[in-house]
């Protein structure tokens, strides 16, 4: 299998650095851990977050990327989570959409419900199965140098780009944003689109 | 943007080879042109055919392959099934039985229910995922010389095995293969497992 | 046989969902969408989306939705039993749902394998909040469709429209 | 998040005694905090083979395949996972084939988690639907006795049964 680089980077920091310089990306974000994340770097109107639906974070992102072709999208979620929903990553490719970015925070974990270890702990390699379905523009990422390399890709290459992030499966403390879905889908079209 | 590859191998013709010297090898196949072309080579008491349901041809085979650990099992479908339940390739490259055997009769297209074109005509590498989930055997099939090399793999070596076969995109006439399920799976059940079980 | 059918009401539902400024049609291929489909990949408007599973078409939908367009799933019966678990989601945050489903498993179907969730499809939709609407005659679909596009985009419900496997004729086609 | 660490009197230590005799070979699931004692034990135990899933619609076709095979096995699932099965349950219907599920619930019982509501009240509906027989249990001294007569309408009565975990009594502790 070869052996692995070791993973040293912080889900939080990595987070962070990505939406630093966010300016009018939308982000939406897969239930979990990818959640409380981008909570944690701070509540935002331009954030939707996915606290179920698992396996429908990347084609939320799509449907979204394709309502809105002039703003870029990013998803930031979790490896469980994408391996649950896998074959929209065929679906993404087929349709092309140049917004759309794709931000694995793996961990090799089911962080929810305990820490269990995911397929990708053991050879499943979430970034080549992304460029089997098609997608050109994919890498993976596990140093800090890597990440710096991979922060413009998310917002300025064309898309549909796939960065898987190997992160430590060290617990970040829970940072709980809204979760009330309508009171979450509201805010997120007032600001966008200027109505509900 | 789609692609406009031309292909000559014929599904059916393709199945009979494979199958031809299957010897107590079981087949699952998904649903569609696959129940025929496995049908059409022998209605075989060790296939179950899946008529009815997609995306779960190679995880009803793994569980089989699982309790059968001394039998190969064959799984005969096509690329729209298999991409309705495509993270299941990713939970059997973890598994690893070693006596699965998966091949993908690839037309691009939905068979069954129009020809519209499924995602591997544009773009979608099956082989390529197959790989991403830690399937060390694997192989893309588009010529007689090609089948013949591989086919001695599903017999001889040990699995898991995916190989993708494109073949031409045109249906075969259909065979009167058992559709009643629980007639299938149990006339299955004891070819495989014994009449006790 | 059927076909003549299938086009007229096709045409006439395809229509009523661009009145619905319907902008994003997701679907898996099926027989009974045949023609729909193929309106939606040739409008200059419509963004078609080809999925690998159903449940897939509810995330694209939400997004949809968020972004300020509206959409339509298309599948088949079968189809609505990979979507349960994605439409906790759209009934979570009420997003407005549209869906057209071609019934199988039902009049006159020869594959016993179509039978459970055919005869399953309405009552797994209602048992997660989605309301639902049958159509079994083709000059009744659009209107249908047009009552159901309503529903879920002015008022902001899941909605569902059952056309029947009688008015799809499915008996002509492969399995 | 497992208040009850591996709890000597906890229910899974029956259940898992129980898979044993009956002959369980096969578990799989997607991990889940309700049910993660019983997975535990089981993964700890060589005699069955324990298959993490990607989503919980593989598992139900692979316990097809393994009754194909010869073999018993046990789906394991959240309340949530249910709403991805209920379209390969149409091969268990059809071909009426065993099919022993254990629910945990999520979205009933003290949920604080408004997004786990919706698939948490429609789980016993949509299995009832597709035709699978619902034994729902809310008391932790029931449980053993519940999948003991659920395995018994599953496998010698050749029924698809799902025992429902109510999150009263699930290891998961209400998040939020």
């Amino acid at each position: 299998m070869g052996i692995q680089p070791k993973i040293v980077l912080d889900r939080r920091t990595v987070v962070k650095e990505i939406l630093k310089d966010r300016g009018d990306l939308l982000l939406v974000t897969g239930l979990g851990a990818p959640t409380w994340d981008a909570a944690a770097v701070g509540d935002h109107i331009n954030n939707f977050y996915l606290w179920g639906a698992m396996g429908g974070a990347a084609l939320t992102g799509l449907g979204l990327a394709l309502a809105q072709p002039n703003r870029r999208i990013l998803v930031i979620t979790g490896d469980g989570e994408m391996l649950m929903g896998v074959g929209g990553l065929a679906t993404i490719s087929v349709k092309k959409p140049p917004n759309l970015a794709i931000c694995i925070l793996d961990n090799q974990r089911y962080g929810e419900t305990g820490m269990q270890e995911t397929h990708t702990q053991h050879g499943v390699n979430l970034s080549k199965m992304a460029s089997g379905a098609g997608i050109k523009n994919t890498s993976i990422v596990y140093t800090k140098n890597e990440l710096k390399k991979a922060i413009p890709i998310f917002y300025e290459e064309t898309g549909p780009v796939f960065v898987n992030i190997k992160v430590t499966d060290k617990p970040a403390p829970m940072t709980l944003p809204p979760r009330d879905g309508p009171l979450l889908k509201n805010r997120f079209r007032e600001n966008l689109l200027g109505h509900i | 943007m789609t692609q406009k590859l031309k292909f000559s191998l014929q599904r059916r013709q393709v199945v009979h080879q494979i199958l031809e010297n299957r010897g107590d090898a079981a087949v699952v196949t998904g649903i569609g042109n696959a129940v025929h072309d496995v049908a059409s080579a022998n209605d075989d008491p060790k296939n179950m055919y899946l008529a009815g349901v997609m995306g779960g041809a190679c995880m009803v085979a793994f569980g089989i392959a699982l309790a059968q650990p001394d039998r190969r099992i064959i799984v005969i479908t096509g690329d729209g099934e298999l991409l309705a339940g495509i993270g299941s390739l990713a939970t059997i490259g973890v598994e690893q039985p070693e006596n699965l055997f998966i091949i993908v009769i690839d037309n691009q297209a939905y068979g069954a229910t129009g020809n519209q074109h499924t995602h591997t005509g544009r773009g979608v590498d099956l082989v390529g995922i197959a790989k991403a989930s830690n399937f060390k055997n694997t192989a893309l099939i588009t010529n007689e010389k090609e089948l013949q090399a591989q086919i001695p793999n599903i017999y001889q070596k040990p699995g898991p095995y995916f190989a993708v076969i494109k073949v031409v995109s045109k249906s075969s006439p259909r065979i009167n293969a058992p559709k009643d399920g629980t007639y299938v799976s149990r006339r299955f059940r004891s070819a495989v497992a014994g009449e006790d079980a | 046989m059927a076909l003549k059918k299938k086009t007229s009401w096709s045409n006439a539902v395809f229509k009523t969902l661009k009145e619905n400024n319907v902008k994003q049609i997701a679907y898996v291929p099926d027989a009974g969408h045949t023609s729909l489909i193929e309106k939606a990949i040739d409008d200059n408007i419509v963004k078609p989306i080809s999925l690998t599973s159903e449940q897939e078409g509810i995330a694209v939908l939400s997004g949809a939705w968020l972004g300020g367009d509206a959409g339509a799933l298309l599948l088949q019966s079968s189809g609505v039993g990979n979507i349960i678990n994605m439409l906790s989601m759209a009934n979570e945050c009420r997003f407005p749902l549209l869906m057209l489903v071609t019934m199988r498993g039902e009049w006159g179907e020869f594959n016993p394998w179509q039978v459970p969730m055919g005869q399953a499809t309405q009552a797994v939709l209602e048992a997660s909040g989605v309301i639902v609407h049958r159509a079994e005659e083709p000059q009744d679909i659009a209107e249908t469709v047009e009552a159901a596009a309503k529903l879920a985009f002015e008022a902001g419900r899941m909605v569902a429209v059952l056309i029947g496997q009688r008015v799809v004729g499915v008996k002509d086609w492969a399995k | 998040m497992v208040g009850k660490t591996q709890n000597k009197r906890h229910w899974s230590v029956g259940v898992h005694q129980l898979f044993k005799k009956i002959g369980i070979k096969q578990i799989a699931y997607v991990p889940d905090g309700g049910l993660a004692q019983l997975i535990k034990r089981c993964q700890d135990d060589r005699s069955i083979r324990s298959v993490v899933l990607t989503t919980e619609e593989e598992g139900v076709a692979q316990m097809a395949g393994a009754w194909l095979g010869g073999e018993r096995g046990v789906l394991l699932t959240q309340s949530g996972g249910v709403g991805n099965c209920i379209n390969m349950l149409s091969m268990i219907q059809e071909c009426r084939i065993p099919l022993l599920s254990l629910v945990s619930m999520r979205g009933e019982w003290g949920e604080t988690f408004p997004w786990q509501v919706p698939m948490g009240q429609s789980t016993i509906p949509a299995l009832e639907a597709a035709n699978v027989i619902v034994h729902h249990v809310g008391e932790a001294e029931k449980v053993l006795e519940t999948v003991n007569a659920a395995a018994k309408l599953a496998f010698d009565a050749n029924r698809a049964v799902s025992v429902i975990i109510s999150q009263r009594i699930s290891d998961s502790e209400a998040k939020g």
